[in-house]
């Protein structure tokens, strides 16, 4: 099963050219690179594959139904690369939906569960485990090995992945922060943790395909609309909406540009 | 009807475009336009004292330009003319506090997030998050690489009054010196106070400081 | 409600190398929730893993062993098809065992 | 095949064998686990203590016992250990953060055909010095190597 290792590339990158920025790390070489190595070699997003594959097939929530007729946009319950084209125009509601929008929307719609519980109990947390991670860790994984094949066609689909681009530069907020602050460059990192260049066709790549991923620091797995929702937080500005307009349209436009690339999920990230 | 925009040496592309009913890319007006409506919608029920984080300032919008194109010339005058008139200096004068507060702040990363419509409890105010982004004590290794080393700042320049008074200013809003760079304009945003600028100049400059020392 | 291990055996010449997941939140006794109560410890004490049968590895933890815990072991004189069962019993008495045949070397 | 492993082999096929059989008498089963599981080692707090649970007090280093973690974790809650012993008659290894507020981690008893090699992932508050605690052939011998905790992030 193909996993991903976030950054160890990148990480490498900094010691050979920058000489070791900070002295206490250049003296041995990669000395974060066998702990992420050890921690990508047995990924506990596995358990949660497994547990997502479990809730699709259920019946479940008020209405008593599985997931299996919801239309991911492949057809009803063809899950089979269906992640790879996402986020993608849907005529019924008329959005560009993320794999997580989209699952939202069947779960209102074949399982009558309520929107605003879905958005609440949506991001798990130590004590609650949460089904929506399950479900799109499971989702995306169906699509394990393909490549991604955003389209690019409904006339939303554009505007969706320009208003990505135009937020991606934004810079706002008491940080005057923007994605491009921190994903700009090569080699750079916050303290220890590496930020991947999204202006680098490869760095993006490879974020894009390992993406819901493992979070040691969280114990947890984690989707695209956490991993934004947290990039908010810390540039300080309020908290961003659960399934945002904003977070659909970056997708859009990261996703779209990862076309081509393999996807392997779920990822595992410090 | 929107506009319609030929990618540059893709006539193919645009004949596939117009096949399928003319979607194309926005232009940049619509863009900024549904962008904008994204930012406002994106936030609801942001209590007001937060609502300004959302909207940029007018060196914000300046700064934002897609793929990192150039600013004018006027552009860059404007940041720095609105950062220059932004500055204030500590009440006592003194732009050289005391070293030891300064580191604190210098690897306090926190302060000022909002989480559940809440502003984060921060005991000792907002942290200077200097150690996110620069090599500072330079025996400290979780420490960023975003910005510059600073490891023997003071050393290399002295404690002079011209450097003080350079050092506060970068600190207090950056982009009076380089329009646009990514560090945030901390004193200007009102994230750090003017003492507090003050006592991470003295962490950079202070003989004393693990800053300057080898 | 204990969940299902990920199990992984693999053979590497006569010996499977043995893969283990399990979800488990192993608390320290250290943690508080949402309302600042205490969790009471909770965690994983042991790990038996046994071979068509015989025990192979019997592992004790403690409540440091993180969250979601891995567990890699070497099986020795192991064949393609064998049974390799992992059973763990946590401090409150909650047990789970899952079982995989050994996989040959892909 | 890696050149570690294949030392692996190369030990389980020889004179081990013989003393990891005879151990596999003695081992606990699923069901009498609780009787068992070492209560004075797990709730030691002092280094000492753990050692002395363990009867490795004033145990010799050995440089056939081979720790796997990385210098700098980048995230405490989960620090990988892999602990290796190359000493013929593995019967069973312990890991130990140093200063863990309980430093005994987990202790492996391996039998049968199982090699003197376990890899985990454990909890540590800060830097510490992490022991592997190796009994074999009735002796015990111990390895030490120090992994550096960050914080990291933002936070």
């Amino acid at each position: 099963m193909p996993r991903k290792v976030g950054g160890i590339a990148a990480f490498a990158l900094v010691c050979l050219v920058a000489g070791g920025v900070t002295p206490a790390l250049a003296q041995s070489g990669d000395p974060l690179g066998v702990g992420r190595k050890m921690l990508a070699e047995d990924n506990p997003g596995e358990l949660w594959v497994e547990r997502g594959k479990t809730l699709f097939y259920q019946k479940r929530g008020p209405k008593n139904a599985s997931l299996e007729r919801c239309d991911f946009g492949m057809g009803p319950g063809q899950l089979a690369g269906a992640y790879a084209a996402l986020p993608r125009y849907f005529q019924d509601t008329d959005a560009v939906q993320d794999l997580e929008s989209r699952l939202v929307t069947c779960m209102v719609a074949l399982q009558g569960y309520k929107r605003g519980d879905l958005a609440k109990t949506a991001m798990g947390n130590l004590d609650r485990m949460s089904d929506v991670e399950a479900l799109v860790a499971f989702i995306a994984s169906r699509s394990n090995g393909m490549k991604m094949n955003v389209p690019l066609s409904h006339q939303k689909e554009y505007d969706a992945y320009k208003a990505g681009e135009y937020i991606f530069y934004r810079r706002n907020g008491p940080t005057d922060f923007g994605c491009i602050t921190c994903h700009g460059e090569n080699g750079k990192r916050i303290r220890l943790q590496d930020l991947p260049n999204m202006t680098d066709r490869k760095q993006l790549q490879d974020v894009v395909t390992s993406w819901p991923a493992y979070l040691g620091t969280q114990s947890n797995l984690r989707t695209m609309q956490w991993r934004l929702k947290i990039c908010y937080w810390q540039m300080r500005l309020p908290d961003l909406a659960y399934l945002s307009d904003i977070s659909v349209a970056i997708t859009s436009y990261l996703n779209y540009q990862g076309n081509g690339a393999v996807i392997g999920v779920p990822g595992v990230k410090r | 009807m929107r506009k319609m925009i030929v990618l540059a040496g893709s006539t193919s592309l645009a004949a596939v475009l117009i096949a399928a009913g003319c979607a194309s890319f926005p232009d940049e007006a619509t863009t900024r336009q549904i962008a904008e409506k994204m930012m406002h919608d994106g936030f609801p029920g942001v209590p007001p004292a937060f609502a300004k984080r959302v909207a940029q300032d007018r060196s914000q919008q300046i700064c934002s330009k897609t793929g990192n194109a150039k600013l004018t010339q006027q552009e860059s005058a404007d940041v720095v003319k609105l950062a220059r008139a932004s500055i204030r200096y500590p009440a006592s004068g003194k732009l050289i506090g005391d070293w030891k507060v300064g580191a604190k702040l210098a690897y306090n990363g926190s302060g000022s997030r909002i989480r559940g419509g809440k502003l984060e409890k921060a005991k000792a105010g907002n942290g200077a998050l200097c150690s996110n982004c620069h090599v500072l004590n330079p025996k400290e290794f979780n420490v960023g690489n975003l910005g510059p080393s600073l490891a023997g700042y003071g050393a290399q320049r002295g404690q002079s009054e011209a450097v003080a008074r350079v050092t506060y200013e970068r600190i207090y809003n950056t982009w009076a010196y380089v329009p646009c760079a990514n560090m945030p304009r901390l004193g200007s945003s009102g994230h750090l106070a003017p003492e507090q600028i003050a006592h991470v100049v003295a962490y950079l400059l202070d003989p004393q400081s693990p800053v300057n020392k080898r | 409600m204990a969940e299902p291990m990920k199990i992984r055996a693999t053979l590497q010449g006569d010996v499977a190398d043995v893969r283990i997941l399990m979800l488990h939140p192993m608390e320290t006794g250290q943690r508080k929730d949402s309302k600042g109560q205490i969790i009471p410890m909770h965690f994983i004490q042991s790990v038996v893993v046994t071979h068509n049968g015989k025990t192979v590895l019997d592992t004790q933890w403690s409540q440091a062993v993180s969250r979601n815990p891995f567990l890699g072991l070497r099986v020795k004189g192991a064949k393609a098809g064998d049974r390799i069962s992992v059973t763990w019993t946590d401090n409150k008495g909650d047990k789970r065992t899952d079982e995989v045949a050994v996989a040959a070397a892909s | 095949m890696n050149p570690y492993r294949r030392s692996l082999l190369a030990f389980a096929g020889g004179a081990g064998t013989l003393v990891i059989a005879a151990a596999a008498g003695l081992l606990r089963t699923g069901q009498a686990w609780a009787a068992t599981w070492n209560k004075a080692g797990f709730e030691s707090k002092a280094m000492a203590d753990v050692m002395k649970s363990l009867g490795a007090t004033g145990a010799a280093e050995s440089k056939d016992i081979v720790i796997t973690a990385p210098d700098i974790a980048e995230n405490g809650a989960v620090v990988p250990i892999a602990v290796t012993s190359r000493i013929p008659g593995t019967q069973q290894i312990s890991i130990v953060a140093e200063k863990n507020p309980f430093p005994l981690a987990a202790t492996f008893d391996v039998a049968g055909g199982g090699e003197g090699y376990v890899s985990t992932r454990i909890k540590m508050g800060q830097t510490s010095d992490v022991w592997a605690i190796v009994k074999a052939g009735g002796k015990v011998f111990t390895a030490r190597k120090e992994v550096k905790i960050t914080v990291g992030g933002c936070g």
